[in-house]
């Protein structure tokens, strides 16, 4: 059972043309930069990326998307990215949008082996062309169906070398739900410590669902807007 | 005089209540945080995954991992809990958070809402407003009344929606609405705004009962 | 916000006949001990509990049983109490077994606003009898419907003051679980701490979920079956 | 010789890679964890919330908070994971569990299994069964192959299903068998079990192609 790779490209080795991938991150938090950097250093084209945001221009998966190495987005918020709208409104990119909620469950339902659900997010909106609506207690709702990925990339605070994961404060948010649901699910942490340092009572993502991890280099840790209390 | 953003904040605050749990959308409804009284104690959803948002940092305490669903740097309050996106909307689906707070461009009188698509711009997606309008026990709407002498207050709304029948109350910089199954129940106006003008900044169906108060800060 | 109760009684004050109760616990592993004691010398009757199990005769479940307060319970096994097979033959008690991981998932839907949604268990068997079948990806699947109750209890290891909380070990099982579905949730605790003392990245519960909390006391903590190594 | 539990469980054992996930039933499949050999890395999966079940305690090491599905007091490895039961079976749902081994009292050709109840006995609950065998990536049942003479590898199961179509393989007390689609596939027999005793043994339909080797252990 040995899931440490040597570096960040054997850990990418098998993604290919056309595939789906899960990238975690909210903005430009918590992503796996250098997953994403090394990526972007590929021929690797046509991909369909789920990912709650798409990057800034020059960092994040901007940069995937600036190599056009993006066939598709899944994501609930692309507003930060200027060759992101370029693509889109040039036909380039397809893009579908998600409720944040409904994008969360969806890929846990994915990790979870649920096909669909029902939920109230989105009933009454353009969300809803297409679905399947249903009440429930005399509330609308409509059926959601669950999300996996070829490859799920993640970013952890520690991980061990059984897989095992824990992230930090808000960095965590798409990253634990997406490293269930990847055929293959691909972990970069800050700190990479023996099987067994890790308190098995705070873990968040069990080993399990985490196939080959690394430690990561040279986080830039890029903060999107930077506000501060005067005091 | 119409209310400023801070002065619509301060209004919204005065809706909250001692051991509420408070999601805080984009915009003006960031803003409430500063004007909740120190003894009415509230805890400040974070959708990205935080229960405790604490002020901003000093410049010192800013840290990457550690920001709003605005990507602002925060901080955390004591007795916090952080999670992942699934468990936090698992939160606001599940109907625990007592009082969500977000801005909007139109409100419909039957309580609809449309916050996230204008037609002819970027559309840059709904993030987690659906999600949260749908499933709040409570919604509180921070507004301008009007956009270039156009009611946003509306019989039904224009621009694609972001959910429906949802909007329990309405702040604009001119009144406090309340929305009721007969229409708009004008509450409050802004000082020294007449009912008059707030009939007139109002497409949609306005019920006017007794004297309306002005609002008190 | 004071969610810190006095004792047991006041934790329990509400709780009526013919009410619905989620009760944590996997066998006698992690129930909230005080609470059913506390129920057990109430007059309360007519209870539908949902717990994975019943207890045994003389602790846990088995107590309320013993008393005839439960109508009906909602559970995956409930083998080891005799008092339990004597009142389901004479009909005096009525029972719904779930799948446990369908049981687990249902109270989950129920916190997390899911009324419905897609699982294989029990597909072919008698658990699929009056509900929904659905093929997804070639596999059929049986549509189940959220659970909720008027009061979830559980026990935890850690709590504070804002209702936070931490589980030992396998002793969080359906705590965790169950503290997001109640209209209103009890957690008795092990060890009260104020608001701060606890990691914010190791909370199992938030404590949105809360809303009563109180340092149980005398835990006896039987075990069913104590297996130990010769060495 | 028909084999005894321990036997069973010993010769399962030989189906775990190294780098598995694996969930045990009670009785039988439990032994499998005393013969797996010690250059065969597995991480054990208890349904009640573990990843890295370890041996049974020292006395004093007994903790009422750590127990296996089986209720039984256990201990963890080093690089264990605890979580709660909704997370656990979406483990096991989520097809996460490279091997489920459980027992049965019938299998079917077409590989259903029927391990819960027994008409006219206490009904004691189906626990974790239907899950793990309705999503399970694959299934091994540990089982006799004969209760008072009669054959429990059946065509058809007469006791209430736990699942359908979920069986891949089964070890009995005096074979080897794989489901397939067109029946038993017969792959091992028990030491001095003959060919011909184990058709006997058999209702369903029972595949024999060449010579079928012994176990070896």
């Amino acid at each position: 059972m040995n899931k440490v790779v040597k570096n960040v490209y054997e850990a990418i080795d098998g993604i290919a043309d056309n595939m789906t991938l899960m990238v975690g991150g909210f903005g430009l938090c918590g992503i796996p930069e250098n997953s994403i950097l090394a990526l972007s250093k590929t021929k690797i084209k046509g991909l369909c990326c789920i990912s709650n945001n798409a990057g800034v221009d020059d960092f994040g998966l901007g940069l995937l998307l600036k190599n056009k190495q993006i066939r598709k987005m899944i994501s609930s918020y692309v507003g930060e990215n200027a060759e992101f709208e370029r693509q889109l409104l040039s036909g380039e990119l397809e893009v579908e949008l998600n409720p944040q909620g409904t994008l969360a469950e969806r890929i846990r339902a994915g990790g979870a082996g649920i096909p669909a659900f029902f939920v109230p997010a989105g009933y009454g909106t353009e969300v809803a062309e297409g679905k399947e609506v249903r009440e429930f207690d005399g509330k609308m709702h409509l059926m959601e169906t669950a999300l996996k990925a070829d490859f799920a990339i993640v970013k952890a605070w520690k991980g061990d070398t059984l897989g095992n994961l824990i992230y930090k404060y808000t960095a965590n948010n798409f990253n634990e739900v997406m490293a269930t649901a990847g055929k293959i699910t691909i972990a970069e942490v800050e700190e990479l410590v023996p099987a067994g340092e890790l308190d098995p009572n705070s873990i968040h993502t069990p080993g399990i669902y985490v196939q080959r991890i690394f430690k990561g280099e040279n986080y830039e840790k890029r903060i999107e807007q930077i506000t501060i209390k005067l005091s | 005089m119409a209310l400023d953003k801070n002065q619509i904040a301060q209004r919204i605050a005065q809706e909250i209540k001692d051991g509420d749990y408070v999601n805080l959308g984009i915009g003006i409804p960031t803003l409430v945080a500063n004007y909740i009284p120190s003894n009415v104690n509230v805890i400040l959803q974070s959708e990205n995954g935080l229960l405790g948002i604490g002020p901003f940092p000093t410049d010192d305490k800013v840290d990457a991992d550690l920001i709003n669903a605005g990507k602002q740097t925060i901080t955390y309050v004591k007795g916090a809990a952080f999670f992942d996106s699934s468990r936090s909307f698992a939160m606001i689906r599940g109907g625990h958070v007592d009082l969500t707070i977000l801005g909007a461009f139109e409100v419909s009188e039957k309580g609809d809402i449309a916050s996230w698509k204008v037609p002819g711009k970027m559309v840059k997606g709904m993030g987690g407003a659906m999600d949260l309008v749908s499933s709040a026990k409570n919604i509180i709407v921070a507004m301008q009344h009007t956009n270039k002498g156009q009611s946003k207050i509306l019989k039904n709304c224009t621009l694609p929606l972001t959910g429906v029948s949802c909007v329990k109350k309405i702040v604009t910089d001119i009144a406090v609405l309340e929305v009721t199954e007969n229409g708009f129940k004008l509450l409050e106006r802004a000082p020294g705004v007449t009912v008059e003008e707030i009939i007139n900044s109002t497409e949609g169906k306005l019920i006017i009962e007794g004297e309306i108060p002005e609002m008190k800060f």
